[in-house]
């Protein structure tokens, strides 16, 4: 029995401001998916210079810590260019997994895109 | 104690193409016996990230294939998936602490996050190994 | 320019343990061809590279195996290696450039290093694509 | 057909000063024997915490980019601890290797242990 493995798009939406990037992840994102979100975020970040960029979870509905470990890999580098990456729209399902983890400490955390553009302040 | 009644068993292909079959495997057995939605979840997520490790850190070193098994114990008191597979050596690692995991966090350092998910998004954890398998039991009461 | 007469050709499981298989296979078949000791080792080296490739990054997203030919064109004046994969989609990465892998050595960044090396291990390299096998092609010239 | 797996082997060996652990790398360090070598440098850095290293690779037959690439990953440790990682009696087939890379312009390749003994000056 062959179920479809599984499916996970990135694309850049309309964003609030003219500095920031807001990105829709929709779809599971594991350990099949993560390497794709990677050279997604590497023709961001590092091809078209991106950094500050702005993750809307809304229609994203697993994540594992392979996903997880993606994000990880360049939150340093964009912040390092001046930049940041925050996280909107997070699902409670998807939210639960990143608490367990730790990740709103380092991470900011907004209930939606246009707050989490606030958070950028400069 | 000891689970005794096998649900069902499944299979795997050592690749990740196989991760959404093995969570929908999860889910449906586990409806199946009666846990609750979100149980579901942190189940699949838990043998999702103990798969992905053997497709990771076993496979690309050995020929092997992975094996999922939805156990009940006598009394329906526990829910036990097995996560099995080939190995040479037998696999127990520590748990990381939470101070570890926050530090390699907030220092955007990748490793070690699995083990840690899996233990926390079960009420047991066991590892054991046998006859050349190794076996993850994920174990949650009910 | 063509490769024609195929000296030999093996299929390998797309695990680590069979990269010492796959070197033995270069050094047989490139001493059969009269290769230099040093070319041999120089071929075999870009052959574990590109096999390790497929292990790591192709084989834990999808069933494959790895294909290894050995051939010489009509004149013999070349010796080709192929490495070729099942996959869904084209493989055809930039070299990287001396001054980024210096700089990724000097930052210890891991990455990049196989496929600097293969390149600079062999005289030609080329990359193609049909009917879902993806080749790497390791080209000596004699 | 059966070959056998490739074979790999890093163990402590006598060293000409008490802060100084020298370690003799014999066999194939490619990706099959590399998980190895990291559990064993783990094991040496972070369990035992000894920083000040040298690496003997006289016995050792074959290297590929797997097998730098766990050196590369513990150099920087070792460093930030006050230590180092350095090469002694590297042949000239690995040396070929190590060379292509650029890895001389970062490691310390001496031609002996004790050449490499004196290049840890504190
Ligand atoms: N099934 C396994 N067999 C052997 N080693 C494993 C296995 N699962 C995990 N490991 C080792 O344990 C480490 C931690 O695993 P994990 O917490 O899942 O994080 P990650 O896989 O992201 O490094 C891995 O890096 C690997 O070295
Ligand atoms: N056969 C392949 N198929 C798909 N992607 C590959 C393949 N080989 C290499 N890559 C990609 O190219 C990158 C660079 O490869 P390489 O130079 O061998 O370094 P490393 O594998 O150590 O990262 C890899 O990280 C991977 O993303």
């Amino acid at each position: 029995m062959a179920t479809t493995p599984s499916q996970f798009t990135a694309v850049e939406t309309a964003s609030p401001r003219a500095d920031l990037s807001v990105i829709a992840l929709s779809g599971q994102l594991d350990a099949h998916t993560a390497p794709e979100f990677e050279r997604f975020l590497e023709q961001e970040v590092r091809n078209e210079n991106k950094h500050k960029l702005i993750l809307d979870f809304s229609a994203l509905e697993y994540i594992s810590s392979a996903g997880l470990g993606v994000l990880m890999g360049f939150i340093e580098e964009v912040r390092s260019d001046g930049g940041d990456m925050k996280f909107a729209c997070v699902p409670e399902k998807i939210y639960h997994v990143l608490d367990l983890l730790g990740f709103p400490v380092v991470f900011t955390i907004a209930p939606t895109v246009d707050e989490a553009a606030v958070a950028f302040t400069n | 104690m000891s689970a005794e009644n096998i649900i069902e068993v499944r299979i795997f292909e050592p690749n990740t193409s196989v991760l959404a079959e093995l969570r929908e495997f999860v889910i449906s057995t586990g409806r199946l016996v009666g846990l609750a939605e979100e149980t579901l979840r942190n189940i699949a997520l838990a043998v999702d990230e103990a798969a992905t490790n053997v497709i990771r850190h076993v496979a690309s070193q050995h020929p092997c294939l992975i094996g999922c098994t939805c156990e009940t114990n006598s009394n329906h008191s526990e829910v036990t998936y097995e996560i099995s597979w080939d190995d040479t050596k037998p696999f127990n690692p520590s748990i990381p602490e939470k101070e570890v995991i926050s530090q390699r966090i907030g220092t955007f350092t990748p490793g070690g996050l699995g083990i840690f998910l899996m233990h926390h998004l079960v009420d047991d954890i066991a590892f054991d190994y046998n006859n050349g398998k190794c076996v993850v039991k994920l174990i949650k009461r009910v």
